[in-house]
């Protein structure tokens, strides 16, 4: 596709979109579920009983993805080595992410040439998939109670609780990031047809651009 | 109605266990398939459907011989670790002093049986709702004992008026520590005051209940910590986005955007 | 119960010996923690450490079948020590009564012992006479002749020390439990199955009377003997005479000797003429005449060579007398001991009849695993029966009590009251009879039997009650019936006498007032005999008639008004004779001597020095005594299956007049642990309603063997572990409970080892399991006839 | 609070609609508070415990013929309305399905119970005592005279074929009838649990 990088396969977009959906869909069940003034919500899904099975199998779905997707050819690598990279944040990240307030609301500074993803979205992509283990591993515990020890149960009430609302409130970052920032939604077909324009691809992630650029030519 | 109290006076208590089956009587329990666990005790714990047992305990210390019995309910907490779990406000408390689930409110998520630290509610899954004692409110106040109350032959189970029980509780201890040394009251002093309130002729762990049950730190940390922090949290991401947006707006981030995308496509078009 | 329920409040303490309490009348604990607020005292001993021995103060783990041992050593302590109550023993005992010079105890037997027959000849038990009949008084309670110094003699050789090494029990703690129970006042005992299936049964029972004598606790509130019973209507049942040596009342069953009524009340004494013709014309009704002997010849006689006890019957079925059986609710199938035999016996039958709620074990006998039901003939009719609420009538319950219910609920289904059941089977026979001249036909053709079509119990109570020919009315009180000349009135169960008088029913009263705060509840039902609810009250008062327990009144003698009166009905022979007269002394007077027996003498009171005419009843109404076939004072026996020797008399091992049923016997070589049998609080008896009834069975939903921690480590056995029980007469696999209740004991210097466990499970029900009464035996009280289900020889192994 | 008192009764399945009859307390009033009673509207009946022989009283609440509830009889003096497990499980008796609904009978041989009128097993039942009575006779015994040692011929009228095991789980009136209608019939072979 002209002026435009190929940045994301098709596995790996599903696996974005599935656990897009599940999260919504676990977002707002779970809030039904956890706060009396939220239950309305529940009626949107035809009641509180059908929101927790909706929550418990949108849960069941969202973790057996993970493993299914991480496990798969292409896309399992690609989604390993972002998982794996997420967690390397280097001194050009952190030089991102310290300007990250500024570009959140418009604004602009220069930082350093960024890899495939940059340090604002390895901040992202670490508080997600902490956050979620958490929640996944808490949310098994609360769901299979009676077989665990109460003082566990207990505390992943707190932590359930806890990472989803931090996970959350990252989420709407995300959310603004990818759909209402004017600047950083250009990523946004990355998670639809997998292509990033050029142009943006250059801006924000030019370490990668320019290893794409020189695979493209090799190949 | 005045506070209400069950004084469970377990030096007299047989373990016939006529109140578990006059509970069930009352509140049409059905039986549950069960085998012998330890001594002669065959129910383990609360269920849907039991709502109130005996647990038996023996103790052979220095030649002499004790069968401790205890019944276990719910002891209807003044500060009901159950109540402030329930996400759905199902649960309240009556004038009386009881503590009782709205099964129209009640979701069955089972917060309340892993809060209660005797884990007392428990969630019949085929209805999900959460069941336990209800102190048979609809006895009391309609000018009956409660059932257990009411069938216990050995006088082990009083039921009045809370401070004509406690009184009452002190006298029996008194009397008690006299053969008992150990024995202790089991109920006054936590969960800001239960109420059924025991009378035990050892410490509680021996009968198998916590000494020190209190509301989980878990709990208020979870309710009165992570859920007002993580609110902020979301808030103030809620905040910021839009702020963001605002922001945009005024630099002129989406109108510049709109521009570079039309240009771009008439770019496209041009060629 | 010589007192009831609410009276137990009143005592002082408790010793609780043969009964589990808590367990099998948990109405009794009401009471006895009433009195334990009270600062009483509770004793228990038993086998096992029970739910009632877990409220206990003094608890003590004894040998099944031991009791008279450590009982025989509180006796023996209190005459040592001098610590029973002296006025009370000379007022109102057989203390100072001289015993014949020819009554001996020796090497284990006493005088007349007929060892061909097992049976004793009474004839040296008796009191020295004099000329007119009379036992001879001695002067003090040193004659060497007396009573007392008999009790005293019999009991020397049973010291703490002796009684440690047969049961069990420390010699500190017996002495504890015998310090204890004398000095707290009124002291009250309680017993059950526990005590009375043993094939020492009775002599237990009788050692707790001759304690309570002693100590001066009977007629007392808070005093006296509790037998608690064992079924809701089984002391009913007792005075209905349900029994082969009865007739109801306690008249004695006419044996075949006693051709005519005459006869009868010469043997039994002329007391019982009356109830006798009172019976026969309830009976026979205007049929019954002076004439025909009010139709006494028309009762079947006994033939006492052919009279088979319970447990028995299944022999006689095998053998082949009985071939037809009808069965009211009972679960025989499940509650006779050795019960392989009750399969064999009513395979013989030709008709099984069974009433019950349920279609029991005994219903279904021939469905039982291992049996070839195809060879088996019996013909078996199932009626299903209405249940308790669903009838109306009255039952008596332990303490005399006569309660009546209406009906509360329709029978279920097509259910039916035993009364209807009954009744429509006499009625169908007397139709099939119809004009039958056989002289044999004539008591069905001639018989008093008009309970309207659906039988009314009301009309039954009313037979019961009785009426008076003079006023042609319903008879108005036991007094009425006493007072009444022989051949005027008519009666079901004289003891009964009054409970409806004319327009009134007063089982049915419900005032549950108590003014006096002693639980007599007066206006409550109806308590035989004579509404008197604490028997022998005339002990509670001293010589002058006043009482000697100023908080328990019960009754006393108003010499202004020439009368005894009180807060209970006074149980005197006349409430006009004061304590002064021969009459007003007595506080015993069903007794001949009108005393309470340390010894039962063989005695008949009333008996003329003069010959009087052969064909007359004598004017003076004779009574005979009530005898214990083996032996006038307890003496202990070991069990029939017993781990070790007889220490008192090793040549004589058992109570020589045991009724032996089983046929085989096992050597502690083989078996060497002790079993013991019981109830639990949530089952009952041989379970027919309670495995069906679903909480139940939450509550209590298997069978199990309890067993000591020492035995559970020999046998490699852990609680929860199945456990194979086996005696030479069979076996059983049930759950291991291991435990402290039950210690290892030091018997006479060798560690035996006691295995408890419950009998109410059988094949059938909602909750089916391995009956016990396969290891058990069949070994009977010779004046009871109740088996030795206490104590068997058992080996157990892992399963 | 009108939902959760509502809630409440649903969980007791509790119509609310019934009025309180000679209960002895205010209905109307702790209507007003949303707790009503299962037992409104029902009579009570008094009867008597059929387990040990205690004679507690059971007190039956009973609704157009129907067993709602069943408890201890407060106004017994023997319990003051306490019950041990069993008696308070009686009500499980009342409608049990396991309860035989006829008369059954078993065929020599047979393996399997089937059904029979009450008319039948009755008329079954006295035709073959009738039978058994017949064949089993025995009018007269031989003994032996005490005092004079001769042999000397007895009346006897017994019915040796027939047994009787009577019962203490029955009432006052029918276990004197089972004993008069053994004895009318010949049989003093009569004996019951009261033995064992």
């Amino acid at each position: 596709m002209k002026g435009k990088l190929f940045r994301f396969t098709a596995g790996t977009r599903i696996f974005h979109w599935i656990h897009a959906v599940c999260f919504i869909l676990l977002g707002l069940t779970g809030a039904a579920l956890v706060y009396s003034w939220l239950q309305p919500i529940a009626n949107i899904f035809g009641g509180i009983q059908i929101s927790r099975d909706i929550h418990r199998w949108a849960a069941a779905i969202f973790t057996i993805s993970i493993f299914v997707f991480f496990l798969l050819g292409a896309s399992g690598r690609e989604l390993r080595s972002w998982a794996k990279s997420s967690f390397k944040f280097t001194k050009d990240d952190f030089a991102h992410a310290k300007n990250f307030p500024i570009e959140f609301f418009g604004g602009h500074k220069p930082f350093p040439p960024q890899g495939k993803f940059n340090g604002g979205e390895k901040l992202n992509s670490m508080l997600m998939i902490t956050g979620l283990l958490c929640i996944a591993i808490s949310g098994y515990i609360m769901w299979f109670a009676s077989s665990m020890p109460q003082w566990l149960v207990q505390w992943a009430y707190v932590a359930h609780s806890g990472f989803a609302l931090l996970i959350m409130a990252v989420f709407l970052a995300h959310f603004y990031l990818g759909v209402l920032h004017p600047d950083s939604n250009q990523a946004l077909g990355g998670m639809f047809n997998g292509y990033v324009p050029e142009k943006f691809a250059y801006e924000h992630y030019e370490k990668w651009y320019n290893q794409v650029k020189v695979e493209n030519k090799n190949t | 109605m005045t506070e209400k109290m069950v004084f469970v006076d377990t030096s007299l208590c047989t373990g016939c266990r006529a109140c578990s089956v006059a509970c069930k009587a009352w509140n049409d329990l059905e039986a549950e398939k069960t085998q012998l666990i330890t001594s002669y005790q065959s129910q383990a714990a609360t269920t849907p459907h039991t709502w109130t047992y005996i647990s038996m305990h023996e103790k052979y210390e220095n030649g002499k011989m004790q069968w401790l019995m205890f019944k276990h309910q719910c002891y209807h907490c003044a500060d009901a670790a159950c109540m402030k779990a329930c996400p759905s406000k199902a649960i309240y408390k009556t004038e009386s002093g009881y503590t009782l689930i709205d099964h129209d409110k009640c979701i069955g998520c089972g917060y309340c049986t892993a809060n209660c630290p005797w884990s007392v509610p428990k969630v019949d899954e085929t209805v999900n709702k959460s069941f336990k004692c209800t102190g048979c409110i609809d006895r009391i106040e309609n000018g009956l004992k409660p059932a257990c109350v009411s069938t216990c032959q050995p006088g082990a189970l009083h039921f009045g008026d809370r401070d004509e029980m406690e009184q009452l509780a002190q006298n029996r201890l008194y009397e008690v520590k006299k053969e008992y040394p150990k024995a202790q009251l089991y109920g006054d002093a936590i969960m800001g005051g239960t109420t059924y309130l025991y009378l035990l002729l050892d410490r509680p762990e021996i009968y198998g209940v916590p000494s020190n049950a209190s509301i989980p730190l878990s709990l208020t940390l979870w309710k009165d910590l992570v859920h007002p922090l993580g609110g902020i949290a979301i808030g103030g991401a809620a905040i910021a986005v839009v702020g963001g947006v605002f922001a945009n707006f005024a630099l002129g981030n989406y109108r510049n955007r709109g521009k570079e995308v039309a240009e771009s496509q008439d770019k496209k078009g041009g060629q | 119960m010589t007192n009831s329920w609410q009276d137990m409040m009143n005592s002082q303490c408790f010793l609780i010996a043969g009964s589990n309490c808590a367990e099998n009348h948990p109405i009794a604990m009401k009471w006895v923690n009433r009195a334990k607020a009270k600062g009483a005292r509770i004793i228990v001993v038993d086998p096992r450490f029970t739910r009632t021995a877990a409220k206990a103060d003094i608890f003590a783990q004894i040998r099944p079948g031991t009791d008279i041992a450590y009982l025989g050593a509180m006796i023996n302590y209190y005459i040592e020590q001098k610590l029973y109550d002296e006025p009370y023993v000379l007022n109102f005992t057989n203390a100072l009564l001289k015993i014949s010079k020819d009554f001996k105890f020796e090497d284990g037997l006493f005088s007349g012992f007929d060892a061909s027959k097992k049976k004793y000849d009474y004839a040296t038990w008796a009191y020295q006479l004099d000329e007119e009949k009379k036992p001879i008084k001695a002067d003090s309670l040193d004659d060497p002749d007396c009573v007392f110094q008999k009790l005293k003699a019999h009991y020397s050789r049973y010291s703490f020390e002796v009684a440690e090494k047969i049961t069990g029990i420390p010699q500190a703690k017996i002495k504890d439990i015998a310090d204890t129970f004398a000095a707290a006042k009124p002291g009250n005992i309680f017993y059950a199955l526990g005590m009375t299936q043993h094939t020492t049964g009775v002599q237990g029972i009788r050692c707790y009377a001759i304690i309570q004598l002693l100590l001066g606790n009977v007629g007392k509130a808070g005093g006296g003997i509790q037998a608690l019973r064992g079924e809701p209507n089984v002391q009913g049942s007792t005075d209905m005479a349900n029994l082969n040596a009865n007739l109801p009342g306690y008249l004695p069953y006419p044996t075949n000797a006693q051709v005519t009524l005459h006869d009868f009340a010469v043997k039994n004494g002329a007391v019982q003429y009356k109830p006798m013709v009172a019976l026969l014309k309830a009976w026979f009704g205007k049929n019954a005449t002076a004439e025909n002997d009010y139709g006494y010849g028309w009762l079947p006689k006994n033939d006492p060579n052919n009279m088979p006890v319970q447990s028995q019957f299944f022999n006689w079925m095998e053998k082949g007398q009985f071939k037809l059986l009808f069965n009211f609710g009972s679960n025989s199938t499940v509650s006779i001991p050795d019960r392989k035999m009750v399969a064999r016996g009513l395979s013989k039958l030709e008709m099984l009849v069974v009433a019950d709620i349920f279609n029991t074990e005994t219903a279904q006998f021939w469905r039982e695993e291992g049996l070839n039901t195809k060879a088996i003939q019996t013909e078996v009719i199932f009626l299903p029966a209405a249940f308790v609420y669903e009838k109306a009538g009255t039952m008596t319950n332990s303490s005399r009590l006569i309660q009546w219910k209406e009906v509360a609920l329709k029978p279920l289904n097509d259910c039916l009251p035993d009364l209807d059941i009954i009744d429509r089977i006499f009625k169908k026979m007397r139709e099939l009879y119809t004009g039958s001249t056989d002289p044999k036909d004539a008591p069905i053709l001639n018989a008093n039997w008009d309970y309207g079509h659906h039988a009314s119990p009301l009309k039954v109570l009313q037979e019961l009650n009785g009426y008076n020919d003079n006023t042609g009315q319903l008879t108005a009180s036991l007094a009425e019936y006493l007072n009444a000349p022989i051949g005027t009135v008519s009666t079901g169960c004289w003891i009964y006498a009054g409970v409806t008088p004319p327009g009134k029913n007063l089982a049915d009263r419900r005032d549950n007032a108590d003014p006096t705060g002693l639980g007599l509840n007066k206006e409550y039902a109806f308590a035989w005999p004579g509404n008197i609810r604490v028997l022998y009250n005339r002990a509670s008062c001293d010589a002058n008639g006043q009482p000697v327990d100023p908080q328990r009144k019960l009754i006393w003698w108003d010499p202004v008004a020439g009368v005894w009166t009180g807060n209970d009905g006074p149980d005197v022979v006349d409430k006009t004779k004061g304590p002064e007269t021969p009459e007003g002394k007595q506080a015993f007077r069903m007794n001949p001597e009108g005393l309470g027996r340390l010894f039962t003498a063989s005695y008949t009171s009333g008996v003329s020095a003069s010959p009087v005419p052969a064909d007359s009843i004598a004017a003076v109404p004779t009574r005979g005594a009530g005898m214990t076939v083996d032996g006038p004072m307890p003496e202990f026996y070991e069990p029939i299956e017993s781990p070790t020797a007889n220490l008192l008399h090793p040549q004589v091992q058992n109570n020589p007049c045991a009724k032996i049923v089983s046929t085989e016997f096992g050597d502690p070589k083989d078996y060497p642990y002790v079993l013991t049998t019981y109830g639990v609080c949530e089952h009952f008896c041989a379970g027919a309603i309670t495995r069906n009834i679903p909480w139940l069975n939450e509550i209590m939903p298997e069978p199990f063997a309890e067993m000591s921690k020492n035995l559970g480590d020999k046998l490699g056995i852990k609680e929860g572990d199945k456990v194979e029980i086996s005696s030479i007469r069979g076996k059983l696999t049930v759950r291991a409970l291991v435990t402290d209740r039950i210690q290892t004991l030091k018997i006479n210097g060798v560690d035996t080892e006691t295995i408890g466990m419950p009998w109410s499970w059988g094949f059938a029900s909602l909750n089916p399991g391995p009956s016990t009464n396969n290891v058990t035996m069949n070994a009977c009280d010779p004046g009871a006839g109740t088996p030795e289900y206490k104590c068997c020889l058992v080996n157990a192994r892992r399963a | 609070m009108n939902l959760t008192r509502r809630g409440f009764l649903k969980l007791s399945g509790l119509s609310i609609a019934a009025l309180a009859s000679g209960l002895g307390f205010d209905l109307e009033a702790a209507e007003a508070k949303g707790y009503a009673l299962k037992l409104s509207g029902c009579t009570k009946i008094p009867s008597i415990c059929h387990f040990c022989s205690g004679g507690c009283g059971l007190l039956l609440h009973v609704k157009d013929g129907k067993l709602v509830h069943l408890e201890g009889n407060p106004d017994n003096p023997i319990n003051e309305g306490g019950l041990c497990p069993k008696a308070a499980s009686l009500e499980q008796v009342a409608y049990s399905p396991d309860r035989p609904k006829t008369p059954l009978y078993r065929a020599p041989g047979a393996t399997e119970w089937k059904e029979l009128s009450w008319d039948e097993a009755i008329e079954r039942i006295a035709k073959k005592t009738v039978e058994i009575r017949e064949k089993t006779w025995k009018k007269t015994d031989e003994i032996t005279d005490a005092k004079t040692g001769e042999k000397k011929t007895v009346p006897a009228n017994r019915a040796e074929g027939l047994a009787m095991i009577g019962s203490a789980e029955v009432d006052n009136e029918e276990s004197y009838l089972l004993t008069k209608f053994a004895r009318l019939i010949g049989t003093p072979f009569h004996e019951h649990q009261a033995r064992i």
